[in-house]
């Protein structure tokens, strides 16, 4: 460890942050919300410091000499303890190809939500304070390279996420947080089976020669890491990886959120505020399917090959069956939230393809996913706190009411129905490309492909709805962006804008590591699959 | 030999019937005067076990400071018009009882015991070289600490007693 | 000052317990004063006794166990901390005196309720 | 290699329009000359073109340059093995003649937009879309490979999308705008279906790399059914963007934008669009995906034309024309006729954007009236649009010495000729048919709004001549719509330097026994072309000179024969059209109401549009809805409703758990309460308040553990 801690300052900025929040007496809201936006903005040099120092031709995945930013030592150790000696958790965390962009849309996302949060109010101590919180964990669990530090993130996270849409949602934010907070521990509490699982079947042999049990899910990556008794052991004849796979994915799935485990999403966008939403849809969601391309893939490839066509068959019923229901909706962040997940289906589906084009298409479409909908998100929020409603049919011909906003809309919506030279396009047509280059998910690619003409149904419907069409007098008084809003979306706006142009900035920070993936996937289920049975 | 063993009764005798009384006494500052005098003797013993720096803490801090301390806390809460500064007692019976037997019990776990005692006794290490030097290394934090805790209790107790005054 | 040896010769005579009856006889007449005294101040005194009972003991088994000067440290920050509670407790004796006007712990039974 | 820069100067014109499309965005409110800047950038976008078609035809008339770089490189995978994805631009001829058309076309509506559109508020951003739309165009026009195709075919989408809703506030404009971009999208659904295909197998888009594997007997699923499916979801984007049947229905719709758009958009360029892909992909084209095309093409000429009949929007009128046009191009690359096909594209583009210029002049004079019943005698008023949209009229009629008849008597003269060769004679009869309709409908439009009595005074009095800049364009299209450019002889476009020098049909690809019969060379050449194909290939994939084998003897025999006949015919069913025109309309021998009377049924058919609109919103607009609404109430009462109900269930339990806990655990738990309390009661004697009584009792129970301890432990 030869650099300066990039990954931890990166991750345990918003604690100090926090810490300073809440140090900061009642009366200065203000620095609360400067310190947050510093903290954030902070964050992002780090994460251009980080990309700038990112060696592009390390793979990563399942070798942890080629993960960059490294940073190991024993967290914990306790000998002597029962039949299992040595329990020892590493805190290891690094990132590679697959993981740096997810840290960079982090970074990005927490700032733009950041200066949403300018207008929020209400105990704005406590907000700013559990905002910084769930950064940490968020950027926590995208460095983790340790099965139980990933847990506490995970875990990290859940929390503030609970009392930001419960404190600060809508009418019924009390419901939707429950909600989210039930379903999410539902998932979590799968994963920590698991984790406990794999943790008693893999060892990790020490400098010293010495076995000890471990968390590092770089090992649980080589089969010859695992024991012949251990109960998701591939040795043992009877192990339980299956059960172990679906347990894991469905934690996973949650989180996605996948058909049929989706209904949280809808309610939780609805109450929590815009900036919440935009974190939600922006990064968390990116979680799910993050996880699974990081654990789910190289710990149970043989199983992954197994399920492949069902992951793509869930995938294209979150294309259709999202893109179905956002059309039949009235209320305007519904539809935004079945909207993503139609989006996050395309992300299955190209992770379900096995191959780069597919892969890549996955993670660009997750970074992308990101900035868009964050950009919706904020689009609803600006027109919800002037008008304080998000009726769908309540509106109409804001264009010509607030022309400037109008453009970042168009924008926007034609970014999430996959028009060229807007980012979306590239992740989209990628999925489609991988996924039909793959036998046998050919046939859900072309039915996925109808999401792409619903996609642009119910996306230009809501254009007309809202913003074409006879002005309503209602609105006559709406006021256009304002230099706060200016600041939210062109940042997002120009990212969205330079990757559809040029997605070879974000393709090649992933590039290496989605070749390793894709053939890390293309030999290891014979490895897996010839130890054991 | 014999002086020691003499200095070591009177020292005994001192302690404990002074602090028979301090116990007993009715008036207060009595009782202040025979604690001083149980502290002397408890220094002389220190005198006698080598610790001549504990000693000379023991007059100054105990004698010198708390005492005087205690002193001035009986004459604040007592209204100095009331001539009779004397105070009562409850629980006298049990108390006498159990106390009774817990030094019963006491004295005889005391002898029972074998302790572990260092052969032929060292001569003591005299002066202030030694503590200084393990204060300075490794007690150094406990040590921080009490100043810490000392400056606490000073303003803490500052306050205190202010508080009610406002 | 003393003869180093000589007191030694002494001590080793004399033996421990003697330096124990003192303490535990200190230390059961601290506890009869605090239990059975009303004034408040006159409580603080029983414990002073129990302190330096204690006191006694630390510096007397590091003496026999010829522990060095730790006995004695021990014995040194007890009477630090015993400076600082009798300054505490003083001020909580004139708050208390300040409230229910007598610093009788029998009246002060707040805590019952 | 060249000594002109071709590709350079191609980017440049490429990228002019997006510079002209960004500045006048941005400074369009600031600065009210924008549109000046705008306009000035399409000019010299059209200089350059002039000058590199000139080059280009003149010197390098049988060169194909080909320049293209790594856009996204995947790097490769053991599994895999490299992947990357190219950007390209291809020059070749019909390319410069469709960048012509194109560069023209703009900037002649650029002009007439100028004096059209004025004073309308959102002046300049006008102009900054007509920029994009020109960009996306281009774009069309010199990419070398059906990605670039694609993403350019989307950003045509968006622009005409922006144009065709440019008037927003109205509703039927945005909703018109809506169903362009959404019934394009299902043409693109399959246009990308048809990528897939493409990429899976060849992974590459290079349309010259792909014709090069399947010329080596490269097959998509090793299968022939899967090449002429992949021709045909590929063609399924030009149905789209080409408004052919049955996605048609959006082209009339489209008219609610500003009649200069329709003009370049949806007759000139972007509805070419279709054929211009279908020019691009044709040698890929089996004989089964090429009958395909000609019957889409056929259906989609004669529909369009029966409704076009009865309309009485002057732009109705003429978009349904459009279509009935564009179904003949599409009818022309299907019979094989793929020189005609582009040629026809090229001769459309000028009279149609003429027609459309022309019909916007004239809505301009009568103050945005549409409707024909309501002009009349406009003759007098507007002599220079008058005298040219009956140019145009002759041409899209086929009469002598005009474009159109060179082009449109080349195709029927090809589908007579296919109809004889393959026995499928059906389409030169719907050709025929359509092109004695086209001539009806036309100078029905022709004579009701210019000639006769004006039907309404009063705008008939407000109406005047349109200003130079509008009328000027009219005049250079009208010029553009005779003959003398691109053949000496009036009468027959073969010997014409357009089709004998510059368009020459490439070479199919697909096995031989998947073509046309006559498509296939009778002579033994073909041991050799084999060799140089793979010469061409490893050394340069792009040669024109190896693509030259075009049809066989027969096929050019019967081409021949065809001349004359369908030359004949052509001309008798336009001149019968125009005949009947007149009777009906200028001499009024036949009531043309009683008429329609007679033949109700039908003549309600055709104003309804065939009952299209209705259909689509049916059966696909209303179905889809209601699936949407049905899976909403799904999604929120089933779906959501089980996460609910585990969640009643679940309290459910667990009040059913807390009945169980009040009554039996916390019976036992109240039953050692109420023991407690009494144990309470009776230890609450020992709780004085008393700190010494609590100190007591410490020191008793300490006696009492040392005493234990002593007797039992250590």
């Amino acid at each position: 460890m030869n650099h300066a801690p990039l990954l931890s300052l990166i991750t345990f900025l918003p604690v100090i942050g926090m810490i300073i929040v809440l140090l900061l007496p009642k009366g200065m809201e203000k620095a609360m919300k400067i310190t947050t936006l510093t903290v954030t903005f902070l964050q992002i040099v780090i994460a251009g410091v980080i990309w700038s120092g990112f060696n592009y031709s390390l793979g990563g995945i399942n070798d942890p000499n080629s993960f960059q930013f490294i940073e190991k030592f024993r967290w914990i150790e306790l000998t002597g303890v029962a039949w299992l000696n040595t329990i020892k958790i590493d805190y290891f965390i690094g990132i590679d190809g697959i993981s740096a962009p997810m840290l960079m849309l982090t970074a990005l996302i927490s700032f733009i939500a950041a200066l949403s949060s300018w207008n929020i109010n209400k105990a704005v101590k406590g907000y700013h304070a559990m905002y910084l919180l769930l950064v940490t964990g968020m950027m926590g669990v995208f460095v983790s390279l340790d099965f139980f530090l990933f847990y506490i993130f995970w875990e990290v996270m859940l929390l503030p996420m609970y009392f930001l849409i419960g404190i600060w949602g809508g009418p019924r934010k009390e419901y939707a947080a429950i909600k989210f907070f039930i379903y999410t521990l539902f998932g979590s509490v799968f994963m920590l089976l698991v984790m406990i699982g794999l943790y008693l079947s893999c060892q990790e042999t020490l400098a010293a020669g010495q076995k000890v049990f471990t968390f590092n899910i770089l090992s649980m990556m080589d089969p010859k890491n695992y024991t012949a008794t251990g109960i998701l052991s591939p040795l043992n004849p009877h192990n339980l990886r299956f059960i172990a796979y679906i347990g894991l994915f469905a934690g996973f799935a949650i989180k996605i959120p996948m058909f049929p485990f989706h209904t949280w999403l809808p309610d939780a966008h609805v109450e929590a505020p815009t900036p919440i939403s935009v974190i939600l849809a922006g990064v968390l969601l990116k979680m799910g399917t993050y996880g699974i391309l990081r654990f789910n893939y190289p710990i149970f490839p043989e199983i992954t090959r197994q399920v492949i066509w069902w992951i793509a068959a869930f995938g294209m019923i979150n294309i259709i069956y999202g893109a179905l229901c956002a059309m039949a909706q009235k209320d305007f962040k519904k539809l935004i939230a079945y909207s993503s997940v139609s989006h996050m289906g395309f992300v299955l589906l190209g992770m379900a393809s096995l191959n780069t084009i597919g892969i890549t298409g996955a993670i660009f479409q997750m970074f992308n996913h990101g900035t868009i909908t964050a950009m919706l998100f904020l689009i609803v929020g600006v027109i919800y706190d002037r008008a304080h409603t998000r009726g769908i049919y309540e509106f109409g011909g804001l264009a010509t009411q607030m022309p400037i906003y109008t453009g970042f809309v168009t924008i926007a919506f034609f970014g999430a129905i996959g028009l060229p030279g807007i980012s979306g396009f590239i992740s989209e047509s990628f999925v489609f490309l991988g996924g039909f280059g793959f036998e046998p998910i050919r046939l859900l690619t072309i039915l996925s492909t109808i999401g792409i003409l619903l996609g642009a149904g119910y996306m230009l419907w809501t254009l007309q709805r809202v913003y074409l069409g006879p002005l309503n007098e209602k609105w006559n008084q709406l006021q256009d962006l304002d230099g706060r809003e200016y600041a939210m979306l062109i940042p997002l706006t120009i990212i969205v804008l330079i990757l559809g142009i040029y997605p070879s900035f974000m393709l090649g920070l992933m590039n290496t590591s989605v070749n390793a993936l894709v053939d890390f996937m293309a030999k290891s289920p014979q490895l897996f699959s010839s130890i054991g049975m | 030999m014999d002086l020691y063993l003499i200095l070591f009764y009177f020292f005994a005798i001192i302690t404990l019937v002074s602090a028979f009384f301090v116990v007993t006494t009715r008036n207060v500052i009595y009782a202040a005067f025979n604690l001083m005098l149980t502290l002397f003797g408890v220094a002389g013993f220190y005198v006698l076990l080598g610790a001549d720096f504990i000693a000379i803490v023991q007059l100054i801090v105990y004698v010198g400071g708390i005492l005087i301390l205690l002193i001035f806390g009986v004459m604040l809460t007592n209204k100095i018009t009331d001539t009779d500064i004397k105070s009562g007692f409850l629980n006298r019976v049990p108390g006498l009882l159990i106390v009774g037997t817990f030094a019963g019990i006491l004295i005889g776990t005391l002898l029972k015991s074998t302790w572990r005692i260092a052969a032929p006794l060292p001569p003591p290490v005299a002066g202030l070289v030694g503590i200084g030097n393990l204060l300075m290394t490794e007690y150094t934090l406990i040590f921080e600490i009490l100043g810490a805790v000392l400056l606490i209790a000073l303003i803490g107790a500052a306050s205190i007693a202010r508080k009610q005054s406002n | 000052m003393t003869d180093m040896s000589t007191l030694s010769t002494f001590l080793t005579h004399i033996g421990l317990g003697h330096f124990l009856f003192i303490s535990g006889m200190l230390f059961s007449l601290g506890i009869y004063g605090v239990v059975t005294r009303k004034n408040a101040v006159m409580v603080l005194m029983g414990i002073e006794l129990i302190l330096n009972s204690a006191n006694i003991n630390f510096v007397a088994f590091a003496r026999y166990g010829n522990y060095g000067f730790h006995g004695q440290l021990a014995a040194l920050f007890v009477i630090i901390l015993a400076a600082a509670e009798s300054a505490i407790a003083l001020a909580i004796v004139l708050n208390i005196y300040k409230t229910f006007n007598n610093v009788n712990v029998d009246e002060i039974d707040k805590l019952r309720e | 290699m060249n000594q002109i820069p071709f590709i350079p100067i191609a980017l440049i014109i490429l990228v002019l329009p997006l510079i002209g499309f960004f500045f006048t965005l941005l400074f369009g409110k600031k600065i009210k000359q924008m549109y000046l800047f705008e306009t000035g950038i399409i000019t010299t976008a059209l200089g350059l073109s002039i000058y590199m078609a000139f080059m280009k035809l003149m010197y390098y008339a049988n060169e194909k340059i080909v320049s293209e770089l790594t856009w996204i490189d995947l790097g490769s995978t053991k599994a895999f093995g490299k992947i990357s994805v190219d950007l390209g631009m291809m020059i070749d001829n019909v390319t410069v003649l469709m960048l012509f058309v194109v560069c023209l076309i703009s900037t002649l509506v650029h002009l007439f937009s100028i004096e059209y559109m004025k004073g309308d508020k959102r002046y300049n951003r006008y102009f900054s879309y007509l920029g994009i739309f020109t960009f996306s165009m281009l774009g069309i026009v010199f990419t070398h490979n059906m990605l670039m195709m694609y993403i350019f075919w989307e950003l045509v989408g968006l622009s005409s999308y922006l144009l065709i809703g440019f008037w927003f506030e109205k509703k039927s404009a945005s909703d018109a705008s809506k169903k362009a971009f959404v019934v394009n999208r299902v043409g693109d659904f399959g246009m990308l279906a048809g990528i897939l295909i493409l990429f899976a197998n060849y992974h590459t888009f290079t349309f010259d790399k792909v014709f090069a594997q399947i010329s080596q007997g490269v097959l998509p699923f090793n299968s022939e059914f899967w090449l002429t499916a992949m021709g045909i979801l590929l063609f399924c984007g030009a149905i789209g963007k080409s408004a052919q049947f049955p996605l048609h229905v959006w082209l009339p719709d489209a008219m609610e934008g500003p009649t200069p758009v329709s003009a370049l958009i949806h007759a000139a360029t972007m509805v070419a669009a279709g054929v211009y892909l279908t020019v691009r992909i044709f040698p890929l084209l089996t004989g089964d995906a090429l009958l395909f095309i000609a019957t889409i093409g056929a259906i989609s000429s004669f529909i369009p034309a029966t409704i076009a009949l009865t309309q009485n929007d002057i732009k109705k009128v003429l978009a349904y024309s459009t279509i009935s046009q564009l179904g003949y191009m599409v009818m022309a690359l299907g019979v094989g006729a793929y020189a005609y096909g582009f040629f026809h594209l090229v001769t459309h583009a000028f009279f149609k954007a003429g027609l459309f210029l022309g019909s916007g002049s004239v809505i301009h004079a009568m103050h945005h009236e549409q409707d024909i019943r309501q002009m009349g005698g406009l003759k007098k008023k507007l002599p220079i649009t008058y005298t040219t949209f009956l140019i145009f009229s002759l041409a899209i009629s086929g009469i002598p010495l005009t474009s159109g008849f060179l082009s449109k008597d080349g195709i029927l003269a090809s589908a007579y000729a296919f109809g004889n060769l393959t026995g499928y004679k059906i389409f030169a009869i719907s050709g025929f048919l359509v092109a004695l309709m086209t001539a009806f409908y036309m100078f029905r439009l022709l004579i009701l709004t210019f000639h006769g009595e004006p039907r309404n005074e009063e705008k008939y009095h407000h109406a005047h001549e349109s200003p130079a800049l509008m009328t000027m364009p009219l005049v250079l299209l009208a010029i553009l719509s005779i003959f003398a450019f691109y053949t000496i002889n009036p009468l027959s476009a073969q010997t014409g330097w357009v089709l004998k020098d510059w368009l020459k049909t490439p070479a199919s690809v697909v096995p031989e026994h998947a073509r046309y019969s006559f498509m296939v060379q009778k002579h033994d050449e073909k041991p050799e072309a084999a060799v140089k194909h793979e010469e061409a290939v490893a050394e340069k994939p792009a040669a024109e000179s190896e693509h030259t084998i075009i049809h066989s003897e027969e096929y050019t025999e019967a081409l021949h024969h065809a001349h004359y006949p369908a030359m004949f015919l052509s001309l008798a069913v336009a001149g019968l059209g125009i005949l009947f025109a007149f009777i009906m309309y200028f001499w009024r021998k036949i009531n043309a109401d009683k008429l329609a009377d007679s033949v109700k049924p039908l003549y309600k058919f055709s104003l309804n549009k065939w009952y299209f609109d209705e259909f689509y919103d049916f059966a696909f607009v209303n179905g889809t809805l209601l699936l949407s609404r049905f899976l909403a109430w799904f999604d929120s009462t089933i779906v959501d409703g089980i996460v609910n109900g585990s969640a009643v269930v679940t309290r459910q339990l667990s009040k059913l758990s807390g009945l169980f806990d009040t009554y039996v655990v916390d019976g036992l738990v109240n039953l050692s309460a109420t023991l407690s309390g009494l144990l309470g009661i009776f230890t609450r004697k020992f709780q004085t308040g008393k700190v010494q009584t609590y100190i007591i009792m410490v020191v008793f129970s300490l006696v009492a553990l040392l005493f234990i301890l002593m007797n039992y432990g250590i």
